[in-house]
């Protein structure tokens, strides 16, 4: 399986938005998301991405059709890394373009909302009191 | 008949591995196999109902009757992004 | 006077978003105005960008202010390129970085709409036809 | 009384010039210069209300009392971005 939207290096951001704009575009918009240096009240230290790798790859890819299907002029690409990541570094890319604005805005902001909500990836914090999966319940702080 | 069932995350660990080859039954469905998770497993007691399920790479009720060959996952909360 | 908002060269927006980010914001939301191939049906080649300087410097510091004060969790960066610019050149970007998404993509979207509303900065559309000062009525075509 | 007097964009081509230095009447408003700047300048006739006006920078209403020494532009309708 060759995956497109997954990856195990570091996103060049740079690339990611020449590759997405056509010459008719006039708006970028661009959402990353970065390790931030807290959660919840803790202190994190660096997160460990993972994923099922086959479905995320296809989930993110129907994603990525769903909303050019809704939306036929936006440019379109995502891309997740996996593995571990320290605290700055870029787990996942968005950019949308378009002729217009609010469109690449609007499609880059309800990406991100359904990929959150649907993709099977997985992140455990590294924080100093020891690491944690993300949204399980309770018992997990190993 | 025999299936592939897939552990990610939380579940890997409390599973020990990610990926078991199981003999089951014709009509076991993902919902059975939680039970039986759930009865190896003291940390998902209290987890009645299973999280989301996947059959074949796609999100599928827990009552689906699994056929030979099919490759099962549970997912737990997704977190990406 | 010092210029921080307004550039004659090109911008390189993943400086730009390594220089907004702290440790504590999780998001990123980019915005960036590229020169497209069309405008109203008629096709373009470059577009000029000229600026009362002095003022757009101190009307863009403004908005960022202004923004940084309703939204006190964000960071905020604004720039701004001026003179001759082709077909695909970044025109300003536009950098949010917050905790959380909903901020810095409110913020992104707030700041090109302020900013495209009062900064004193004037493009001059160049396609095959001739040019054109966009905005300024009819009988402007030279 | 001396003021400066910028024109920009479209205004610098049919004024020939960017910026002038200009004698005029205590109490003269920006609104009386771009009467001026219409009669030299048939191409400004049919705009009998001037553009968005700057004093020393900052947006000012037409009818502001200039005062020795200010910077005054003509912002002709902005399209950065």
């Amino acid at each position: 399986m060759k995956f497109r939207h997954l990856t195990d290096d570091p996103i060049d951001m740079g690339r990611l938005l020449d590759e997405t704009r056509r010459d008719s575009d006039g708006a970028l918009a661009l959402f990353a998301g970065a390790v931030r240096n807290h959660h919840e009240g803790r202190s994190v230290e660096s997160i460990f991405y993972e994923a099922y790798r086959e479905m995320a790859e296809k989930e993110l890819a129907r994603i990525v059709e769903e909303l050019k299907s809704e939306h036929s002029e936006v440019s379109l690409t995502v891309i997740h890394r996996l593995g571990l990541l320290r605290v700055g570094e870029i787990s996942i890319a968005i950019v949308a373009t378009s002729s217009h604005r609010a469109e690449a805005f609007e499609v880059c902001r309800e990406a991100i909302e359904r990929i959150k909500r649907s993709v099977p990836i997985w992140k455990k914090e590294r924080s100093p009191d020891g690491e944690t999966w993300v949204g399980w319940q309770g018992e997990n702080r190993s | 008949m025999q299936i592939r069932l897939l552990c990610f995350a939380v579940l890997e660990e409390i599973a020990g591995t990610r990926e078991q080859r199981l003999e089951v039954a014709t009509g076991t469905t993902p919902q059975d196999l939680w039970a039986m998770m759930r009865g190896k497993h003291p940390r998902l007691s209290s987890y009645v109902t299973p999280p989301l399920v996947a059959v074949n790479q796609e999100y599928a009720p827990p009552t689906t009757r699994l056929e030979d060959g099919d490759e099962v996952a549970f997912i737990p909360p997704v977190s990406g992004g």
